[in-house]
């Protein structure tokens, strides 16, 4: 579901920055103040799910490749604004450093991902849990579902609105060729059966694990955050090893094509034939390790690399920004020392 | 003249005072007493602009005094004329070449004129006695010296409020007694004083009221 | 009874006018203040795992590794286990050893700006990442480990008598001339109400008496040792145990080992 | 056991001490008193080999102090466990990484097992209360605290001879009568102190004999 570089037009591309950025800042403001401090480090694993979830593409016959994306996950234990935060700069990491989704789709990929889905996602999952308070994990996993849906329908309909809206003379998409005709129903079929319910999955299985193993981690108290750290720890490392997995589809996502790779694509009834001019002399970046691939090692110790990078970067991100979060001093609590 | 409305604080999360309400008249003379590690020496510094409170708000003649309002070149000058800092160590206190310029570095700075200037030096010289050791490094000063030395470069200045930390430490008797009239003259002067001291003495002779730190960091004032 | 002078009775009537005294303030000692970051020690906790020796072996072989490489294969590799270990430091420490690592690696980037642009071989661009992992694994180090202990380690590889009291005396020093540029600092900031016309003089006399001061400090810190029967001569140490930690970090280094000779194809 | 004999001494032709001479015994209190300046501290740097006569001899048990005799390693050792010094200054005093290695370092220069240092150092711990502070690096503890570092970790050198230069300065009165209590236990235990103060109360309390230096650096013991 990343929308890789040049396939939106940089207006579009603009248009999704410029919304993200409010979202963006109120999320940094809720999350300074609402999530605990000894907490943020959490967040920083919480993102690395999510970041790891995405490695693990799964197939689908016909050759395209989808995964889990892990924000509903993130609301139901974090809240939205703080699940907001984490897939935003989850999604950045790829984008810098793995190349997965584009420098400018940056604002688009969030819209979609780390805003659409984390609030509907928990919007539903919120309701759900009001009216069967019993089943959680049905709550959750149905809002996980309605929210990956909802996310690949938003990146849908931007890829099937470029084609309608910047054409050149000869009637040949600039950005992205496929119109909402073909783009929702290619998009949503992977995700409202596969892609979607393997995000159920995702969601209910390590939620569940959680209350089982970590149950103070779900807990709104902030003291015993480091309680179950040590477990978490292992289910990242599990899901770390795992991530070769993702190997195992090899092919390419709905809708991230390269270039070269788009002009023999048959969604139109025949092969494209040609490599939209916007893509062709568009903005390019050169990723530090583009697809996950390092140079010089085999694939999927390259993978598991790029997974242990990915996910410290992540946590590291938000304990530094943990770190300048200011801790107002209890001067009531009485002292034991004297 | 002196605010302070229930100002805290800590470092690095630790305590070190808590709620500190307390009002100074100008004039008054203030003995602060409390035990080792209260916070005395941090009040003073608190007091003198160099820490701001965490919570609560200190005011100085009617200012708050802040990290912004210290950042402001004019007022912290000004501020820091009106207020002057006897250290518990003179050590850290002098940094001259010697001890009148060390005396004449304050009314220098406030541009005063040099004949003006040259005249409080010459006082300040005599009434602490340092007139024989113009021309001496501060450096190489005895204990008792150095001590008398800042005292000096503090009275060039002419602030309205001093404040002390622990000034009779490491003095001998003579000097001891001697501080002593010198801090009732100063009080006599309607120079306000605020005392950090261990001293009973001291602080019986001397005191219009008591700022007591307690050891759990509380602050209370009393007459 | 004492006589103060007349004008010590009046109010002073003072108006500041403007100066721009940063040069002391801001710049001189500021520099000095930042002396006093060595003294911000870790506590020993990461040290009951793992021992001070083993920890500089490590370190050792590490550095080794990283300056001899030449592919950014292996540097990643480094890359990864250097982003995991920052991830296990105490928060406060991250972001100083974070900051630092890229300080160095930015600076290092300019530095090879010219060869870079000639385009003198991808070795030169290597540059930028050892330095950040070299000058990471150093900040790392230097959060887990006090620096007693690793002097102390250091007397268990022999390093000469002198070489140690040299280096522990400089550390000790150091921080002393931090403390007292500290209070320095604020001494001059108190008494700097107004334009100083001699601000070459305030400085040498500030740097001057900093440095008689942390000269006399440091002689009483040597008499003090003497007298309690330092003759010069460290005795052999604390012997440091084997501890479960150092297993960990031997197994670490043979993996490093292992990915070194694949990946630099030397076997 | 400590013989001055016309001991004289200069700082750089400058007269600090002139034709002392004194013997303290073994198991006496001394408390050493004079003005600022005087040459207290001097006096004890001297008594701790620190530093020499420049005329004169101070002899140690019968043996004499020189620079010679103090470049004699087993000598040198043997002499500082005999002879404990408290510095004013407690920072100056304060070197190791940690209050454990600080009492630590005293016994294992001397030698002594390592089964025997712990046991030393648990003890001044306990006795001195520190023991919540082990771990802590000196230099974040605060002036009371540090003080009884210093003499915790002279403390577990056990030596026979006591050297304080003004102990009670800077502490406050809880900490103060603490200290005359523990100088108290020293004097029954044995041992002997030299103890320079300017203040008069513990010099009336624990003294049978006063050693007093005078402004003009002439040295007079009396009873
Ligand atoms: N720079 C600092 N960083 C951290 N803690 C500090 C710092 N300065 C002081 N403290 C701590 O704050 C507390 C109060 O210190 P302060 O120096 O104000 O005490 P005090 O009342 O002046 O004690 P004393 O009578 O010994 O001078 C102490 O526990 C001390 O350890
Ligand atoms: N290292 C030195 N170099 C030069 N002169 C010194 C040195 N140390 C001390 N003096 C001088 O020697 C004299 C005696 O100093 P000393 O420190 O022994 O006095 P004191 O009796 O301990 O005084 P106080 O009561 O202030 O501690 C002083 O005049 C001092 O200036
Ligand atoms: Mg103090
Ligand atoms: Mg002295």
């Amino acid at each position: 579901m990343h929308i890789p570089e040049n396939y939106l037009s940089p207006s579009t591309c603009a248009v999704f920055g410029a919304a993200m950025a409010p979202v963006w800042w109120l999320a940094v403001q809720k999350v300074k103040q609402e999530v605990p401090k000894e907490k943020m480090p959490m967040l920083g694993i919480g993102a690395a799910f999510s970041f790891l979830g995405m490695m693990f593409n799964l197939p689908l016959p016909g050759g395209t490749t989808g995964h889990a994306v892990g924000a509903v996950l993130l609301a139901i234990m974090f809240g939205p604004w703080s699940a907001c935060l984490a897939v935003s700069i989850a999604l950045f990491v790829q984008a810098l450093f793995f190349g997965d989704g584009g420098l400018l789709a940056f604002g688009a990929n969030c819209f979609n991902m780390a805003f659409v889905m984390p609030f509907a996602g928990f919007a539903i999952y919120r309701a759900l849990k009001k009216a069967m308070p019993a089943h959680e994990l049905i709550a959750a996993g149905a809002g996980a579902y309605v929210g990956i849906n909802l996310a690949a329908l938003c990146a849908a309909i931007e890829f099937g609105l470029q084609p309608l809206l910047f054409t050149d003379a000869a009637g040949h998409a600039l950005y992205c060729p496929y119109p909402l005709a073909i783009s929702i129903p290619a998009m949503m079929v992977g995700h409202l059966t596969l892609f979607g319910l393997a995000e159920v999955i995702f969601t209910t299985a390590i939620l569940g694990y959680l209350k089982k193993a970590a149950p103070s981690l779900l807990a709104d108290t902030a003291q015993q955050a480091g309680a179950g750290l040590k477990t978490i720890y292992g289910l990242v490392a599990l899901l770390i090893l795992g991530t070769p997995l993702g190997l195992l589809a090899s092919g390419t996502a709905w809708g991230e094509w390269d270039p070269e790779e788009l002009a023999e694509q048959d969604f139109l009834g025949s092969a494209l034939g040609y490599t939209p001019a916007g893509m062709e002399d568009g903005f390019s970046f050169d990723a530090l390790f583009p697809d996950y691939a390092i140079a010089g090692l085999p694939e999927s110790f390259g993978y598991i690399l790029s997974a242990i990078i990915g996910t410290a970067l992540l946590i590291l991100t938000f304990k530094i920004f943990a770190s300048f979060i200011h801790t107002p001093t209890n001067y009531d609590a009485s002292i034991a020392k004297h | 003249m002196i605010d302070f409305d229930d100002v805290c604080y800590a470092y690095d999360g630790e305590p070190v005072l808590r709620h500190a309400s307390f009002h100074i008249k100008k004039g008054e003379t203030v003995v602060l007493r409390g035990p080792n590690g209260a916070g005395k020496s941090t009040l003073l510094r608190m007091l003198n602009g160099l820490i701001y409170p965490e919570l609560g708000t200190y005011q100085f003649c009617g200012t708050e005094i802040t990290a912004a309002k210290m950042r402001e070149h004019r007022y912290a000058k000004w501020f820091h004329q009106q207020m002057g800092f006897v250290w518990q160590n003179p050590d850290a206190q002098l940094f001259c070449g010697s001890v009148a310029e060390e005396l004449a570095f304050g009314p220098e700075q406030m541009g005063l004129s040099t004949a003006e200037v040259k005249s409080r030096v010459e006082d300040a010289l005599e009434l602490l006695g340092l007139a024989h050791l113009r021309g001496r490094a501060p450096y190489t000063l005895s204990g008792g010296e150095k001590k008398k030395t800042a005292i000096a470069s503090i009275l060039t200045m002419n602030p309205s409020i001093w404040t002390f930390d622990e000034p009779l430490s490491a003095l001998d008797e003579k000097s001891q007694a001697w501080l002593c009239d010198f801090l009732q003259a100063l009080k006599d002067a309607g120079k306000t004083l605020i005392i950090a001291t261990h001293d009973v003495s001291l602080a019986s002779t001397l005191a219009d009221k008591t700022l007591t730190i307690h050891a759990d960091h509380s602050v209370e004032l009393s007459a | 009874m004492i006589k103060l002078p007349p004008w010590v009775t009046q109010e002073e009537n003072y108006q500041p006018n403007r100066d721009r005294d940063y040069f002391i303030s801001r710049s001189l000692l500021r520099v000095m203040t930042v002396l006093l970051a060595i003294r911000q020690q870790a506590e020993h906790s990461a040290l009951r795992h793992i021992s001070a020796c083993s920890a500089l072996c490590f370190l050792f072989f590490w550095l080794l590794f990283c300056v001899t490489a030449h592919t950014s294969a292996f540097l990643l590799c480094e890359l990864a286990l250097t982003l995991v270990l920052l991830c296990l430091l105490p928060g406060r420490l991250v972001w100083p050893a974070v900051q630092a690592s890229l300080a160095a690696a930015c600076f290092s980037l300019l530095l090879i700006l010219p060869a870079a642009l000639i385009g003198s071989g991808p070795l030169v661009l290597l540059l930028p990442l050892k330095t950040f992992l070299s000058v990471a694994a150093l900040s790392i180090l230097r959060a887990i480990l006090p620096w007693n202990e690793l002097t102390s380690a250091l007397r268990r590889f022999h390093v000469p008598q002198t070489v140690i009291f040299l280096l522990d005396t400089t550390l000790r020093y150091i921080i002393l001339l931090g403390e007292i540029a500290r209070d320095m600092l604020i001494a001059l900031k108190l008494r700097s109400i107004g334009k100083n016309q001699h601000k070459q003089r305030a400085a040498g006399g500030v740097l001057g008496t900093m440095f008689l001061r942390s000269k006399e400090m440091s002689e009483t810190m040597y008499e003090a040792m003497i007298c309690r029967g330092f003759t010069g001569e460290y005795l052999p140490g604390r012997e440091q145990s084997f501890r479960p930690g150092d297993s960990l970090l031997l197994l670490l280094i043979l993996l490093y080992l292992y990915l070194f000779l694949r990946l630099e194809a030397i076997l």
